[in-house]
């Protein structure tokens, strides 16, 4: 149940792009193409979930035991800096065709805040080990659905002709804004 | 523009650089670690004083002890406060999690006679313009559960039975509050009051 | 009542306007001259034999059909050739064309022209075959392709029907409905022969029901064959289509980008099969048709034997003239047919009706934006999103208008008549089917 | 003889046009209209005004001054964005209130993206919502049916009146009392014929049903997101009502209160923010009643029929790439 | 380009919000008020100038493959400087500002100008584009922040100046991305025309 309730809040009703704000830069900067969007949830769901493992490692059991927090901002970034490279070394090793699909998008992720604010959010939420990784999958789960159904909203408009004033980047925003209205009815749910 | 030669790649001087630039970094938060430190707890202690201030009668010494919650899981905070050796009061610090956004945290003060001193909002994340009117920076709100007493002083809504006036349209909070008011006065009681 | 076959998908239902439909057939006097181009088959031009100055007879070979898909072209009168140079065909391009100056009437010799209906069949299967190719029969119903090459069912397929298209289901037009009526019992041999030529057990004839007396009559003349059966069919559009039409009567579906014999079906039209047997039994080349001249306004709507190649001025004043008030005159149906830009141009072998629209009806109404309504996706029986393929299409986007089937369109206009915007969605869909066929094309390379 | 007329099949063409379609769509909505103006007198009239004549000026002035194309406020789509957005407020809205409304609606909702046709919302639901979020208070205090419209006129109402006159929605009333909170206060025959709180337009489900037959009949909807949106929430509510039925309303509670009625036939097909093909409009219509009975019964809205239409307009566009219309000649596997 | 273009194109014409969208997370997660807005426009100004600083100063002795690393750790160093002197001075500002300050780390903003700017050009340009490009973030945080602020709770930078809320949707997520939607389109008017 405790679960439960984490995955629905962390999908829709904080919604990390919607209502939380992170991950902005690439919601905006790969949405225009409903298949970079689905390579880039890829990448953000698997280096989340490690990231969240390993910082929540570190927190525990270096940080936490030597009075260090105030690190934690400098290593939480270090750590995913160098995990991001690690990933991308072993996935091209290992899985070729993963890496295909994710390569691109894999160096975005160190200066993606949506993975060190899940991060710092896990810890900042006491979650148990367990929880965090639930909580980091749910919320690429959140991410990817915004993604998925906005890059399928520009797609659309790119179709159409939308006054000049408005074309690119802020209308992108205004339809941002009436998902994230729309997003506000599962407020609640939990 | 710049033709400095730069050092090479090597992996020698790339370890070197990072090393230095570590070194550096490091030292210089550990400089600034040492002299924010006081300056930080200071912060964080004033906060705390500052809402137990707002919630007990004066005071010169304060107690604070851990106690499980009555009902939920986490355990309240109880900061039993003395003057000149005599107990004037005990705050709670009780929570919520039925807020319109979830979880927020109060402090509720009760003198001796098991009255409500007084309550003060630690942290909430409720709708500016509605919600929010929980916290006495934003309305009068709250000061309805001043000098009650909770035997007599029913702390639910009236639209349940109560005797809480609801915050127009803003239930759910005013719902929550007395849910976090409750919660510490039950615990309180059971661990026997202001002993 | 059995509620009454017919295919399943899109499809509309405009108003009918078969005004000329009890007009018995006539024959319009031979024109003074007749422009015969010498492409009027689907596939390559033919190669005129003929040269200027050269006295012709009615039938004889003007044209000869080389390439594999091309067919022979002969003289529709008898006289001298005048000109064998570019006119102005029917959607105003350039052509090459025979004209002739006509002199008397006079035929080939070994031509029948006799009333008498010949129905014993003596041809052989290959006889058949070369002989309609010789005569020049070509599909009359509306994509003229070489009927000869029809006939030779590919290796490895195998022909169960054979289908003849008497649906007729374009507003105005009523010349198939004529011929059935008036010459089922030729009919019957033709589709006999092209059953022969076939190889084939099984035929189907599929008419519409608002030409009850057509089923009605060949349903008798049937009786008399085996395995003939006429299937009448609810009225929609475009169930003259081939594939909707093989839908319609087999419930079988031809695959995208196949012929039907992928299904064991072989589609003819019925003015087709007249053709086949006048070609084989009288050793009469396709030299003239039935063309129905309609329009609301006209004084005498009807429907004429007319020679190719004459011009469809002539059409016009044995019908009465133009009205004052006409707009537009076009040639075929009213939702396939092309708009003439000269009354000069010439009757061919696909054509099987003139029409004149009035002034009001002639121009389109002004496009408005897209609303989605759905309206032209729920009319196409091809299942495709007009509306979608018009917008790939007006930004270029060729290779997505190909993964959404643009190429499987069959141009039959049901999307651009339902549009509450106006939008002509079919003209942006022809611009993009020569370029995405393009790129087919060069991505094959 | 003039020059022919030169032009591509066809030639004939079928005699509809938007402004007709648009206008059924106004015709269907008359008996409901005429049920609020019974129901709540004047007030309800000054409502109707107000946005009708807003959206028509923000169209107007949007498409004069800042798009600068052609001006096609007589299309009538404008019309039924302002009675659909006052059909889904309170007759009591302050008239400055309903203005921001409509200029969301008509501006943001639909202008914005570039006008009729191009907006992947609905906007009217798009202003509704804006509203209810800016204007909580205002656009949740219901006044009642009859008791309340001699104290509504054009200039409104003062504060001091309101609280005697408003009263909760029976859909407020399960949020907040449960089941038993219900027993007392409504009857079936007085939900069905208006007799209940409500924004102006959803209280009468046998007038709006009437129009929704209107234009199921003149085929200016098809049947298929009306069908699947009535038929997934009646479901969803039936599972819950059987397995709780001292939690939970039943579900023929669910379908006469509330907005559903009146989303599932007028805004859930709006052409332009739903899906295209037959598929996609059940996948839509089921999105739209699933949500919204979840958003009912589990969330902190009292009623969900706007944000569950709002969601599935978002999802559009990825259903619209999913399911394709039935393909000829293709394998149903492939289509998919 | 002259030194006074490096410090003002950050304003208007290259403004890191407006133009390059840059740094979008905390423009529109912050921007609840005018004085968050001021309060983080200045915490990433002074990050971004001593980050700036720093990188000019040291690039020539930094090998080139580990440049991004030291980056991000002369970054880091200065985010954990700001938040913990907020910490122990701006309490409440601080919680305000809530994770966003760690954030300021990965804001591509700091790092795209030490990467693309600073390690390439001379002292004085670099410190001059740190400061523009930070007061151009500033200006826009406070200006979006006090939109919504004046849309959303009908007052400015605390003050109220109408009695009553405003349009609580300002004040929420949804209104954060409306108002920068068409405070973009403004800004490309304006830019356009100028
Ligand atoms: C955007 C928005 C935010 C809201 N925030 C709160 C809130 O913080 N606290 C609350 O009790 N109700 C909030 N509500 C109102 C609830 O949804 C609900 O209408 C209300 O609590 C019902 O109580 P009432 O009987 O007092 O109207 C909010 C509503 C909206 C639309
Ligand atoms: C390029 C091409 C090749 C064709 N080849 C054959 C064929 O081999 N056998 C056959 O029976 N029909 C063939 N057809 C004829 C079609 O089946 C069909 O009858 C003709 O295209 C006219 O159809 P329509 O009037 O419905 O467009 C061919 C048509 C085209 C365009
Ligand atoms: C939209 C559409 C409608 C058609 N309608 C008819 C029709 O009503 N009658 C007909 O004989 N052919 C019609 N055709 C042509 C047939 O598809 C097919 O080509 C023809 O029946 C083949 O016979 P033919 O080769 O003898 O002409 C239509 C084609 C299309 C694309
Ligand atoms: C069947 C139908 C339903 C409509 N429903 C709505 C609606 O719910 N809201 C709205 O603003 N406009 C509605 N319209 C009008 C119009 O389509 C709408 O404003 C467009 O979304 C504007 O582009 C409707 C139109 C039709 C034909
Ligand atoms: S569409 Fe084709 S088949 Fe139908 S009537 Fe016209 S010519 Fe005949
Ligand atoms: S013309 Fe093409 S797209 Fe239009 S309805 Fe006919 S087949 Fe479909
Ligand atoms: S019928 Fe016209 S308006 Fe309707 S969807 Fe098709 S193109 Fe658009
Ligand atoms: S890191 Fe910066 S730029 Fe990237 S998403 Fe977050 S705020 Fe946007
Ligand atoms: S009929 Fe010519 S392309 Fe289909």
């Amino acid at each position: 149940m405790e679960y439960i309730i984490i995955i629905i809040t962390a999908i829709f009703v904080n919604n990390i792009v919607l209502a939380q704000f992170l991950g902005i830069c690439p919601f905006l900067g790969v949405s225009g193409k409903v298949s970079t969007s689905v390579g880039m949830s890829g990448a953000v769901m698997f280096v989340m979930t490690i990231a969240t493992i390993v910082t929540w490692l570190i927190q525990n059991y270096i940080l936490i035991p030597f009075s260090l927090e105030f690190l934690q901002t400098i290593t939480f970034i270090l750590v995913i800096a160098s995990l991001v490279q690690m990933v991308e070394i072993i996935l091209k090793k290992v899985s070729p065709p993963l890496y295909q699909a994710l390569g691109i998008f894999l160096p975005l992720m160190t200066t993606n805040c949506a993975i060190l604010g899940v991060a710092i959010l896990t810890m900042q939420n006491d979650y148990n080990l367990m929880q965090g990784v639930v909580f980091a999958i749910a919320n690429a789960i959140g991410f990817g659905i915004a993604l998925l159904l906005f890059s399928s909203i520009r797609e659309h408009l790119d179709l159409l002709d939308v006054p000049k004033g408005m074309r690119g980047v802020p209308i992108a925003f205004v339809a941002a804004g009436i998902l994230a209205l729309a997003f506000m009815g599962f407020a609640g749910l939990v | 523009m710049s033709k400095q030669k730069k050092p090479e790649s090597t992996f020698p001087n790339m370890v070197l650089a990072l090393f230095l630039v570590t070194m550096i970094a490091g030292l210089a938060l550990g400089g600034v670690y040492v002299v924010t430190k006081e300056p930080i707890a200071a912060a964080k202690k004033a906060k705390l004083e500052n809402a137990l201030g707002k919630v007990l009668p004066e005071f010169d010494t304060i107690k604070n002890k851990k106690v499980p919650a009555y009902n939920g899981k986490d355990s309240l905070v109880f900061y039993t406060a003395y003057k000149s050796g005599s107990k004037v009061g005990t705050a709670v610090k009780t929570y919520t999690e039925k807020g319109y956004s979830g979880r927020f945290e109060i402090m509720v003060g009760f003198t001796p006679d098991n009255r409500i001193e007084n309550t003060a909002v630690l942290n909430h994340a409720e709708t500016p313009g509605l919600g929010d009117k929980i916290d006495k920076s934003k309305s009068d709100w709250s000061k309805q559960f001043n000098g009650k007493n909770p035997e007599q002083f029913q702390l639910k809504v009236k639209k349940d039975g109560g005797d809480v006036d609801a915050i127009t349209a803003a239930t759910i909070s005013s719902r929550a509050f007395c849910d976090a008011t409750k919660r510490a006065y039950e615990t309180y009681e059971k661990e026997g009051g202001v002993k | 009542m059995k509620a009454l076959k017919t295919f399943k998908l899109g499809g509309i239902h405009p108003q009918e306007y078969k005004i000329s439909a009890d007009k018995p057939i006539e024959v319009l006097p031979i024109p003074k001259t007749v422009n015969i181009p010498v492409a009027q088959n689907l596939g390559a031009p033919s190669k005129v034999v003929v040269k200027k100055g050269e006295q012709v007879k009615t039938g004889q070979l003007i044209a000869k059909g080389e390439a594999f898909i091309s067919a022979n072209v002969h003289a529709s009168v008898s006289g001298k050739v005048k000109k064998v140079d570019e006119v102005l065909d029917t959607s105003g391009y350039k052509r090459l064309a025979v004209t002739i100056q006509s002199e008397g009437d006079e035929w080939e010799e070994d031509i029948d022209t006799s009333e008498e209906i010949k129905k014993e069949i003596t041809a052989s299967q290959q006889e058949i075959i070369d002989k309609i190719q010789e005569k020049g029969v070509v599909g009359l119903g509306g994509a003229t392709f070489p009927s000869h090459v029809k006939l030779k069912v590919p290796e490895g397929k195998t022909a169960e029907y054979l289908i003849i298209n008497g649906v007729e289901c374009e507003p105005f037009l009523t010349s198939d409905h004529r011929l059935m009526v008036e010459k089922g019992e030729e009919l019957m041999v033709g589709i006999e022969l092209l059953k022969k030529g076939l190889g084939v057990e099984k035929v189907l004839i599929g008419i519409e029901n608002n030409k009850p007396d057509a089923i009605k009559y060949l349903s008798e003349v049937a009786s008399q064959y085996e395995n003939i059966e006429v299937q009448p069919l609810k009225v929609k559009y475009p169930q003259g289509g081939e594939k909707q039409l093989i839908k319609a009567l087999l419930g079988r579906e031809v695959p995208s980008g196949k012929l039907p014999i992928e299904v064991g079906c072989v589609v003819n039209n019925v003015g087709t099969a007249y053709a086949v047997y006048e070609a084989v039994q009288k050793n009469k080349p396709l030299v003239d048709r039935v063309v129905t001249v309609t329009g609301k306004n006209l004084e005498k709507p009807c429907n004429l034997q007319v020679r190719i190649g004459t011009p469809v001025q002539d059409l016009i004043d044995k019908a009465g003239g133009l009205p004052e008030d006409t707009g537009k005159v076009v040639n075929g149906g009213p939702m396939m047919g092309k708009a003439l830009t000269s009354l000069e141009a010439p009757i061919v072998k696909g054509t099987s009706g003139v029409i004149v629209f009035p002034k009001g009806e002639a121009t389109r109404v002004t496009q408005k934006t897209c609303i989605r309504c759905g309206k032209c996706v729920e009319a196409c029986p091809m299942g495709l999103e007009p509306f979608y393929l018009a917008q790939l299409a007006e930004k270029e986007l060729w290779d997505r208008a190909e993964e959404n089937l643009i190429m499987d369109c069959i141009e039959c206009g049901s999307c651009h008549y339902t549009c509450p915007s106006g939008r002509p969605l079919l003209d942006y869909i022809r611009v993009g089917k020569p370029n995405v066929g393009q790129m087919i094309k060069n991505r094959g390379n | 003889m003039d020059k022919l007329v030169i032009s591509g099949s066809p030639h004939v063409h079928q005699n509809t046009s938007i402004p007709k379609l648009m206008y059924m769509v106004v015709i269907a909505m008359i008996p409901a209209m005429l049920v609020s103006f019974y129901m709540f007198g004047l007030g309800a009239l000054r409502v109707f005004l107000i946005a009708v004549l807003s959206c028509y000026l923000f169209e107007y002035l949007i498409q004069r001054y800042l798009i600068k194309g052609p001006i096609t406020i007589n299309d009538g789509s404008a019309l039924i964005t302002g009675i659909l957005l006052a059909f889904n407020v309170p007759s009591s809205i302050p008239w400055w209130m309903m203005v921001v409304g409509a200029l969301v609606a008509i501006g943001m909702g639909k202008m914005s993206f570039g006008g009729l046709g191009k907006n992947p919302f609905n906007p009217a639901l798009v202003g509704r919502v804006f509203m209810l979020i800016s204007f909580p208070v205002e656009m949740t205090r219901w006044p009642k049916p009859i008791v309340s419209r001699e104290y509504f006129s054009f200039a409104g109402v003062d504060d001091k009146v309101l609280d005697t006159v408003t009263g909760p929605t029976p859909l407020g009333v399960l949020q907040e009392k449960g089941v038993e909170g219900l027993s007392q206060t409504s009857n079936y025959a007085d939900l069905m014929l208006g007799q209940m709180g409500g924004s102006m337009g959803e209280i009468s489900a046998i007038a709006l049903v009437i129009g929704g037959l209107y234009l199921l009949f003149r085929r200016v909807i098809s049947w298929h997101i009306p069908v699947a949106y009535l038929g997934s929430s009646f479901a969803l509510a039936a599972i819950l009502w059987f397995a709780n039925p001292t939690q939970y309303a039943d579900p023929f509670f669910h379908l006469v209160t509330g907005g559903l009625i009146l989303g599932v036939f007028y805004m859930a097909t709006d052409y332009v923010s739903s899906p295209i093909s037959a598929k996609g409009q059940i996948i839509f219509g089921v999105g739209a009643g699933v949500l919204t009975i979840l958003i009912r019964v589990f969330g902190s809205y009292p009623e969900g029929v706007s944000f569950a239409i709002l969601l599935m307009n978002a999802a559009t566009p990825l259903i619209n790439n999913r399911f394709k219309p039935k393909r000829f000649g293709h394998k149903p596997a492939k289509a998919a | 380009m002259n030194q006074w273009q490096n410090f003002t194109k950050g304003f208007i014409k290259d403004n890191p919000v407006f133009v390059l969208l840059l740094g979008l997370c905390p423009t529109l997660g912050v921007t609840t008020s005018a004085i968050n807005g001021l309060g983080m426009g200045l915490a990433t100004t002074f990050v971004l100038l001593m980050s700036n600083t720093v990188v000019t100063l040291i690039k020539n002795f930094i090998p080139v493959k580990v440049r991004i690393p030291s980056f991000i750790v002369i970054i880091a160093s200065f985010v954990t400087i700001v938040e913990l002197v907020m910490q122990g001075f701006l309490p409440a500002l601080f919680e305000q500002l809530g994770l966003f300050i760690p954030l300021i780390v990965v804001n591509c903003l700091v790092l795209g100008r030490a990467e693309a700017f600073a390690s390439k050009n001379d002292f004085i340009s670099s410190v001059l584009d740190g400061l523009g490009m930070g007061l151009g973030f500033t200006f826009a945080l406070t200006l979006l922040g006090a939109v919504r602020e004046i849309l959303g709770s009908g007052a400015i930078f605390g003050w109220d100046f109408v009695t009553g809320d405003g349009m609580l949707v300002f004040v929420l997520a949804p209104g954060a991305f409306i108002a920068l939607g068409y405070l973009i389109a403004i800004m490309n008017k304006f830019n356009k025309a100028s």
